[in-house]
């Protein structure tokens, strides 16, 4: 029945104009849309192919590109497949439309990736902070954020060599890993 | 015979045996009086009066400074100093009150006996007439005071008149005196009507909501007033006199059939200005809209005169041994039964309404209408400690609910809300005030060592005693509503979060804390020592021909488990001192934080967050009950209101449109074509 | 905090107030924080707030090798780590194309499945305790320790383990530790008679747990749940059976479901799910010695590992719903985006949050944690 | 965190004066005997605060229940700050819930202690380029303990535990006066992250002034920044003001009653 | 002034004091009251540990806790009626625990009595309301909200043991019922004259001392421990003291009421362990109820049990 179904999927996407469509595994597509068409792909998934549950939407910088990648993955629960969805929109000025009016859970997707990627839905129900209330720094999961140097500037590590442990060490014992070997300490560049 | 005041003073002081400390004082007060005394005015006039005034029959000398203080408002109500007059005046009717002696000796008679179509009115004073006037000249001594300094400027302002609350006060006071003064049904039902009226004026003087109400009230006091006609009509009708005398035989003489008429007539009128069940709904609005001092004068005896004729006629005359004999037909109750059973429900239905109350003013006036019930209770069981604790209940509650009242009534002068969810944490504000009304509400929900848990703990003794279960469960429940409703009182008033527009909120005035914090005083000296209060009671029950409690100064003795007060309230201190041992004394020192240094759940607090559980505030009880309150006496409670409403919508239009005149003139008419 | 949150502000005329349940509380699951807003005891208004854990693991993870990330990926949802690890291998072994040898499949299976006893009877503790019983929670907590000796004499390591790589496990099981396991599970099939009389037909708990925060079908389907949640409303719904992964389609086991899809249902699913779990244990025991060979492919070297570019969606069924990985390569040696779809993104924020209006302040706890929210799963 | 420039670089940690207690010059031996007592109640009953920071957490309640059972010790789990001795990090904490958890840490009563329980506690972690998480627990608050491992197993945390008894019983335990007499080190860091206008609703410094734990760096440049701009969070102590007896009688009390 | 001679002022000398004793039994009384509670308290946390197949606390862990939080260095508090709330929690059990009747000390009972004693076991309940709603905590003040409505509920049955209890002894005064109970043996106490009351008291005893199902109002997962989220240190340490106090004195009620008081130390403290295990070991394996569905309860069951009892009682 399974199978039926998925063919029946199958001939379905393939009607469909300026779509691309690959089936990677038995339960897996991979379809990919212009930016313009996704709402209307996922209205005719959800609403003639079963595609009820929205699992996730994912969002991949292509910085190089210029570009946000947004997956949708959407399963549905008769034909057991999941299909996602990929379009591409430009990296400036960042806006899309929100699909809550046709998934429900897509209102945490998109908070989350306006939050971590600066992406504005337009429609979404409430895109206010919700993970980083308190973070006045760029979008985290830009490619163009530098997490490291965020850290080094702002927090203080913890000093691996104090004067008891120097002691120590001197007389051959603690936990002695030279500053020069300390493989992920950026500190070993300023160290006098 | 004194015939100056400089030598009633000497007197006076020389009666109160002060120690010597206060010699300085009463000469202070010596030499000013003699100021007074050698003016020329004095010597003209007041010497004689005051000569004429002490000569009196002292009955007579309390209805006329009654009168005078009437009469002395009426034209001079309008005068800023006109409060201080009252309050004077009113100390000088408590001081001829207390002259009478009455309560220990014999009972005394007016000399002013009016005849009127041949039937003579008349007065007289004995202990249970002492024992009211002495609660209601005592009201109307605080609320004159609480009202004279600030509380009447603002009143002023507000564009009242104050003239109109003065003389409605001393309307209402003379009123009373002459109701409990009564010694024939005529000058009772004219000492009735007088009150009811006064009553009416009191509420009604500020109109709006407090206007619709007293005209509610006005309904109810209309058919009280027709059936405590009635029940006088029938018993001239047998006995042919008017006489309190001839009235007992009649009494005596009367078929069963007949004495249940009686009840039900003289019951139902006593009962609606007591607030009885079913009779209880206009009492809540028409109290709690009055002028706050009004209010709080209402609220302490106003009510009490429907108890005060209950004693007279059901316990006094009829007596609760001819009631025990009543059977209601096809029952094995008895009319003393129902009685009980009516007052067990009027401390049930109006404690839980008060519940759920939103307004600190509704709240109280609503426990007024539950307490009333606790009085009538101790009377029905008849014995000597239940009717005693019926009895100093009048006192307790009387002094209690005063106190809260103002207490209440000031919190509203100062921040102009008595809304309860929109008040808070002004405990750290109006500190005197919160104490004033944390004693009220421990002697009103009848807890040790305020005066209200001497006499409910009576209450329960009796019941207990008398072998009356489920009537002793009732009060008990009673009470563990009043807790709870009085709990919510002085939480959303004065505990929790204190709202940023009540930061800069004032201390009350001094003119409003002094009664207050005297009440408070008197309410905790009454439980801590009942003694006295106990000795008028014991007098009063004497005089009714019930058992006399077996008092002390500690409050009773009795083999079967007594109380006393004082070595209560002293074991309760030496708790305190030992918590205060252990608290003070092995702690460490602590610091004071403010507000919204706070557990939040780990949160900041910020200020601009309402944290305050206020409404709804017994929510899990609610969800039990909350549907019985609907399905129950709301429903009964909405539809005779909306009837109400409707009467006294109708009644009010007539007022706006026509002139008073016609509008008790149409009265009069509706009450004769109703009688007759 | 900023000082002008403490200066004197005018404070709405409402009769509500609000109330924070957490980050600090015990009603709260983890570091996480619900913001209520009431009147009286009802719920108007129920506001998720989370980031008390967030660490940034995806771009943690984009910084990182592609093995390196195997030892913060079970980090992400500690109560139940296992299928964290399991699905980012799944997803690393899809992009490059290797086969896991059988006898790892096994392993994993088994991995994952005691992983599974273990967060249920953690979460009925936690449930039980937001009523009131505690003793649960103490049983339960201390016959959890029992797996986690399991795990730590089949992985090393207690909570966290890294037992799987891309390619298969790490290493095989020790000696007579299919008979342990027998052992084991045995006490707990002992002791599950016990939890029942104890909390599962207790009629305190069974009359508080009735009713409370109840989701049709229709709204389990519309608001994304998933998981126990999902089967708690009737729908007969497994990534194991229906998106099968590893060996799962070659597995007996039951679905439990429930109808009523309130919190005595997702109870009642957890409570029959440790049974199924157990069953599957003892076919896997059975089946382990029947199968030699390899543990893991070989794979090229860890440390200089350029993954094909590609991307996947793995999907596996944790104990608290489904679980997701979308993973990309652009043919580096290390990710250049991975992204965790956690059940508990669903429920913890807007299920919890639609579920808590006009609920009763008793119940927002029992909720959340009949839900079995997960607060790390959301932070990431 | 962009107020990053406003705010001066705390100096080096001043040394931590280790076994120094307040009291220790009492001569009176009975008072000596009775502080004995009171370091042995401190030491034998630890409440402990229900605060799950982090993923160390999920290792608690196996040390809590019925295998490991940490009540043996007098140790149980309390509710809220004010009931509680001890703060355990059970890992990394967040910017986010630091200040939470600094916030928690000042509400809660003096002698308090705080345990820092995973690697993350102590430089990080494997979170150590996360842009999220604080790297070092001891720049915001004094540390009494530290128990290393990812995650320390129940037995480790209860070893750190019988470590921190055995330090309040002797007298060592007092890494919280840390905390007041080196308040302006603390804020600095603090400030450094939340930005200069940082302000808990938690008055440290009228706390030290009051219990007298001044140190020589309770005050300093930070104390100083918070000072300009903190709005004072007084309490609110009783006051009892009646207008008339400060005032003449013939002016109006209209302005002693509320706006 | 007649009546102020007449008020009887003299009745103050005709009162009889034998005031040293009474004293002695005022300062003895509550220490014995508090060490009894500490072993009370003890013994709830080992059933507790037990149950929970666990050790539990050593000897002296109450003891230890309070020592400790009276000792804390940095004190909390949220205004004077937030210690004073304390003071009265700790102050009214002491006071009702002097008016219970105990082998050899029945003094300061003869002035107390059934309903004063009932009376003075709701001032904490007053005090500790007033105290935490001083914190302005919301959580405290809906713990307080419960735990009065708790109060309302366990007190009907609870007066009901009372009246049944007072007017089968035909006293209030608890020194009479023991006497009564102690004049026969086992067969005139309580217990065995009065069954149905003594379960309905039982049940009275589980809410009184708030233990699950009827733990309402501490609640930690729901208000985070109600009342006492804003006590630490020693308003804390009081309420540990408090409870200390509030155990003794439900057990110690219970056994006068029914099990015929003690003849001799030992065998009273043996039953009021006794008795105050009951509900120990219930609480542990309950979950608590909903406020409204205790309320339920005990106005359903308890009371109609207790009213049968009554029956029984008068009949």
């Amino acid at each position: 029945m399974t199978n039926e179904l998925t063919t029946w999927l199958d001939t379905l996407l393939a009607e469909l104009d300026g779509i691309e469509v690959r089936r990677t595994s038995r339960r897996r597509l991979r379809v990919e849309v212009a930016s313009d068409a996704l709402p209307a792909l996922l209205e005719l998934l959800r609403g003639r192919a079963s595609f009820v549950h929205l699992s996730a939407i994912s969002c991949v910088d292509w910085i190089d590109a210029g570009q946000f990648e947004l997956v949708y993955h959407c399963w549905s629960y008769e034909i057991q497949s999941l299909v996602s969805v990929h379009t591409r929109i430009p990296r400036e000025p960042g806006v899309y439309i929100s699909v809550y009016d046709i998934y429900t859970p897509a209102a945490f997707f998109e908070r989350d990736i306006h939050e971590m990627f600066g992406v504005w839905f337009e429609g979404s129900p409430d895109l206010s902070r919700f993970i980083l209330t308190e973070w006045d720094g760029p979008p985290p999961m830009r490619k163009d954020f530098d997490s490291e140097a965020w850290v080094n500037q702002h927090f203080g590590w913890q000093d691996y060599h104090p004067d008891w442990l120097k002691d120590l060490e001197a007389r051959g014992g603690g936990i002695a890993v030279p500053p020069n070997e300390q493989r992920f300490s950026r500190r070993t560049v300023d160290e006098t | 015979m004194a015939t100056s005041p400089t030598t009633v003073v000497d007197q006076l002081l020389a009666g109160l045996h002060l120690p010597d400390g206060f010699d300085a004082v009463a000469g202070v007060i010596r030499e000013s009086l003699a100021h007074v005394t050698n003016s020329a005015i004095w010597t003209r006039y007041g010497q004689q009066s005051l000569e004429w005034l002490i000569g009196m029959n002292p009955v007579d000398r309390l209805f006329m400074l009654s009168a005078l203080t009437l009469l002395l408002m009426l034209l001079l109500g309008r005068l800023r100093s006109a409060g201080v007059l009252a309050v004077l005046l009113y100390g000088a009717q408590f001081a001829a009150l207390l002259s009478t002696d009455t309560l220990f000796g014999a009972p005394v008679a007016a000399e002013v006996r009016i005849t009127v179509a041949d039937q003579s009115l008349h007065w007289s004073y004995d202990a249970l007439s002492w024992f009211f006037a002495m609660i209601t000249i005592g009201a109307a001594f605080v609320t004159a005071w609480y009202a004279a300094g600030s509380w009447m400027r603002r009143y002023r302002e507000a564009g009242q008149s104050a003239r109109a609350f003065h003389v409605a006060l001393a309307l209402n006071c003379f009123g009373m005196l002459l109701l409990v003064g009564s010694a024939d049904l005529l000058s009772l039902f004219l000492g009735w009507e007088l009150v009811s009226w006064a009553s009416f004026l009191l509420m009604a003087l500020v109109g709006g909501p407090g206007a619709q109400a007293a005209l509610k009230y006005l309904a109810y006091a209309i058919s009280g007033a027709m059936l405590l006609l009635g029940g006088i009509a029938l018993i001239y009708s047998i006995g042919g006199s008017f006489e309190y005398g001839a009235v007992v035989a009649a009494i005596r003489g009367m078929t069963d059939v007949q004495v249940w008429t009686l009840l039900l007539l003289l019951g139902g009128g006593f009962a609606v200005k007591l607030g009885l069940l079913p009779f209880h709904l206009w009492q809540a609005a028409a109290y709690a809209e009055a002028p706050g001092a009004g209010s709080v004068f209402l609220g302490a005896i106003s009510a009490r005169m429907g108890l005060f004729g209950i004693i007279v006629f059901i316990v006094g005359m009829i007596g609760v041994s001819r009631l025990m004999t009543l059977e209601i037909p096809y029952t094995f109750m008895s009319s003393r039964e129902l009685i009980a059973w009516i007052a067990a429900l009027t401390i049930i239905v109006p404690t839980y309404t008060a519940l759920q109350q939103h307004d600190a003013r509704y709240l109280l006036a609503w426990h007024g209408i539950g307490q009333g019930g606790y009085m009538l209770l101790g009377l029905m069981v008849g014995d000597a400690v239940g009717s005693a604790g019926g009895l100093l209940h009048c006192f307790n509650y009387a002094i209690t609910q005063a106190a809260l009242l103002m207490a209440v009534f000031a919190v509203v002068h100062r921040t102009g809300t008595a809304d309860l969810n929109q008040l808070g944490g002004l405990v750290t504000r109006m500190p005197l005030t919160f104490l004033v009304l944390l004693f009220g509400i421990i002697s009103l929900a009848g807890l040790p060592p305020m005066a209200g848990f001497v006499s409910k703990w009576m209450v329960y003794r009796s019941l207990i005693t008398e072998g009356m279960p489920l009537l002793f469960v009732a009060a008990v429940v009673g009470t563990l509503g009043t807790i709870l409703s009085v709990y919510k009182l002085i939480h959303n008033i004065f505990l929790g979060q204190l709202r940023v527009e009540h930061q800069g909120v004032a201390e009350a005035p001094l003119s409003m804390l002094i009664p207050m914090l005297g009440l408070s005083a008197l309410i905790f000296l009454a439980g801590f020592i009942p003694g006295p209060a106990l000795s008028w009671v014991a007098q009063v029950q004497g005089q009714l021909g019930l058992p006399v409690v077996p008092w002390v100064l500690g409050g009773i003795v009795d083999p079967r488990g007594g109380l006393d007060m004082i070595w209560l309230v002293g074991i309760l201190m030496a708790g305190f001192g030992v918590g205060a041992l252990v608290f003070y004394g092995f702690g460490g020192r602590s610091r004071r934080v403010h507000q919204l240094d706070n557990y939040a759940g780990g949160h900041f607090l910020t200020a601009d967050v309402h944290y305050q559980y206020s409404d709804n505030f017994y929510a899990g009880l609610m969800h039990l009950i909350g549907p019985w309150y609907r399905g129950a006496f709301r429903w009964l409670e909405r539809s005779l209101a909306a009837t109400l409403d409707l009467v006294s919508f109708g009644a009010e239009g007539l007022y706006r449109v026509a002139q008073p005149t016609l509008l008790m003139l149409a009265a009069a008419v509706a009450m004769l074509a109703w009688v007759f | 905090m900023r000082p002008e949150n403490y200066e004197a502000q005018r404070q709405p005329p409402s009769y509500d107030y609000e109330l924070n349940i957490g980050p600090n509380h015990p009603g709260i699951e983890g570091n996480y924080a619900f913001k209520l807003r009431l009147n009286g005891d009802r719920v108007i208004a129920g506001r998720a707030d989370a980031g008390y854990l967030h660490r940034g693991f995806e771009k943690l993870m984009e910084g990182r090798l592609w093995i390196q990330n195997l030892a913060i990926t079970p980090r992400i949802c500690v109560p139940d780590p296992v299928p964290m690890e399991v699905s980012y291998c799944l997803a690393v072994e899809d992009l490059c194309g290797l086969v896991v040898p059988e006898r790892a499949q096994w392993l994993r299976v088994m991995q994952l499945e005691l992983s599974r006893i273990a967060a249920h009877l953690f979460i009925f503790g936690g449930h039980a305790a937001t009523t009131g019983m505690y003793t649960p929670m103490f049983w339960g907590i201390a016959d959890r320790d029992l797996i986690l000796d399991l795990f730590e004499e089949m992985t090393g390591g207690r909570v966290y383990h890294i037992y799987n790589i891309p390619g298969g496990v790490r290493r095989d099981l020790p000696d007579g530790f299919g008979e342990r396991v027998t052992n084991t599970l045995d006490y707990l099939e002992s002791r599950l008679p016990d939890y029942d009389n104890l909390l599962f037909t207790n009629q305190v708990f069974v009359h508080r747990a009735r009713g409370c925060g109840p989701i049709s079908q229709q709204q389990a389907l519309e608001w994304g749940v998933t998981g126990p949640n999902l089967r708690a409303t009737g729908l007969k719904f497994d990534v194991r059976r229906d998106d099968p992964y590893l060996v799962y389609d070659q597995l007996e086991f039951e679905i439990p479901t429930e109808a009523p899809g309130d919190a005595w249902a997702r109870a009642l699913v957890r409570r029959r799910e440790i049974k199924e779990s157990i069953r599957i244990i003892r076919q896997v025991v059975a089946r382990l010695p029947t199968l030699a060979g390899p543990i893991r492919c070989p794979i090229p070297n860890p440390l200089a590992w350029n993954v094909p570019a590609g991307s996947t969606y793995t999907r596996v069924e944790s104990s608290k719903g489904e679980l997701a990985w979308y993973v990309v390569s652009d043919g580096g040696e290390r990710p250049y985006r991975t992204h965790v779809r956690g059940p508990s993104q669903m429920h913890a924020v807007q299920v919890l949050e639609q579920l808590a209006i006009g609920c009763r302040i008793e119940d927002v706890a029992q909720i959340m944690f009949s839900l079995d929210a997960c607060p790390p799963e959301v932070d990431r | 965190m962009t107020h990053i420039d406003q705010v001066p670089t705390p100096g080096a940690p001043l040394p931590v004066e280790i076994g120094v207690k307040a009291g220790a010059a009492r001569t009176n031996p009975f008072a000596r005997v009775f502080d004995e007592l009171v370091r042995f109640a401190q030491s034998r009953s630890l409440f402990m605060l229900h605060y799950c920071t982090g993923c160390g957490a999920v290792e608690l309640p196996p040390a809590m229940t019925s295998r490991f059972d940490m009540e043996r010790l007098g140790i149980q789990p309390m509710v809220s700050p004010r009931q509680a001795d001890i703060l355990l990090i059970t890992g990394y904490v967040s910017v986010k819930t630091l200040k939470r958890v600094i916030l928690t840490y000042e509400q809660m009563n003096s002698p308090k202690y705080v345990i820092g329980i995973c690697s993350c506690t102590v430089n990080g972690g494997m979170y150590w380029q996360s842009y999220a998480t604080a790297k070092k627990l001891n720049d915001y608050m004094p540390v009494d303990i530290y128990i290393a491992g990812c995650m320390p197993r129940p037995e480790a945390v209860i070893e750190g535990l019988r470590g921190l008894i055995e330090n309040i019983r002797t007298g060592r335990a007092d890494a919280w006066k840390d905390y007041y007499r080196r308040y302006d080190y603390y804020l600095g860091n603090q400030q450094r992250l939340f930005g200069a206008d940082w302000q808990t609703s938690t008055d440290v410094i009228a706390e030290a002034r009051h219990y007298d734990l001044f140190g020589p760096a309770t005050l300093g440049a930070h104390t100083a920044l918070l000072e300009q701009h903190q709005r004072p969070l007084e309490a609110l102590e009783m006051r009892i003001e009646i207008p008339e007896l400060m005032r003449r009688r013939s002016r109006s009390d209209q302005d002693g009653t509320a706006q | 002034m007649d009546w102020l001679s007449a008020m009887r002022l003299d009745a103050l000398a005709a009162v009889d004091f034998h005031w040293l004793g009474l004293v002695l039994e005022l300062m003895l009384m509550p220490l014995i009251a508090f060490v009894a509670g500490l072993g009370l308290v003890l013994m709830l946390r080992k059933i507790a540990a037990r149950l929970q197949r666990r050790v539990g606390p050593p000897l002296l862990q109450p003891l230890w806790d309070i020592i400790k939080l009276h000792a804390k260095e940095t004190q909390t508090s949220h205004g004077l009626i937030h210690e004073i709330g304390i003071v009265m929690a700790i102050g009214g059990y002491v006071a009702a625990v002097t008016l219970l009747p105990v082998p050899g000390m029945n003094g300061l009972a003869q002035q107390g009595g059934l309903i004063a004693l009932l009376y003075m076991t709701m001032i904490p309940s007053l005090g500790l309301a007033l105290g935490v709603g001083q914190c302005a905590n919301p959580n405290g003040s809906i713990g307080i909200s419960r735990a009065l409505t708790a109060m309302l509920a366990y007190d009907v049955p609870m007066v009901i043991v009372i009246f049944g209890v007072a007017f089968h002894f035909g006293s209030l005064n608890l020194v009479h019922m023991i006497a009564a109970q102690q004049a026969g043996g086992v067969a005139t106490w309580g217990m065995v004259q009065m069954p149905l009351l003594a379960l309905a008291g039982l049940f009275a005893l589980q809410g009184m001392l708030g233990k699950q199902p009827f733990e309402i109002y501490v609640a930690p997962a729901e208000i985070a421990t109600g009342p006492m989220v804003e006590m630490g240190g020693k308003f804390l340490g009081g309420l540990f003291v408090m409870q200390c106090f509030q155990l003794y004195t439900g057990g110690a009620l219970y056994v006068t009421l029914f099990l015929g008081g003690g003849e001799h130390w030992l065998t009273f403290l043996f039953k009021v362990f006794v008795v105050t295990a009951i509900p120990m070991t219930i609480a542990m394996v309950f979950p608590r109820y909903r406020t409204e569905d205790m309320v339920r309860l005990f106005w359903k069951w308890p009371t109609m049990i207790g009213l049968l009892g009554i029956a029984f009682v008068m009949n």
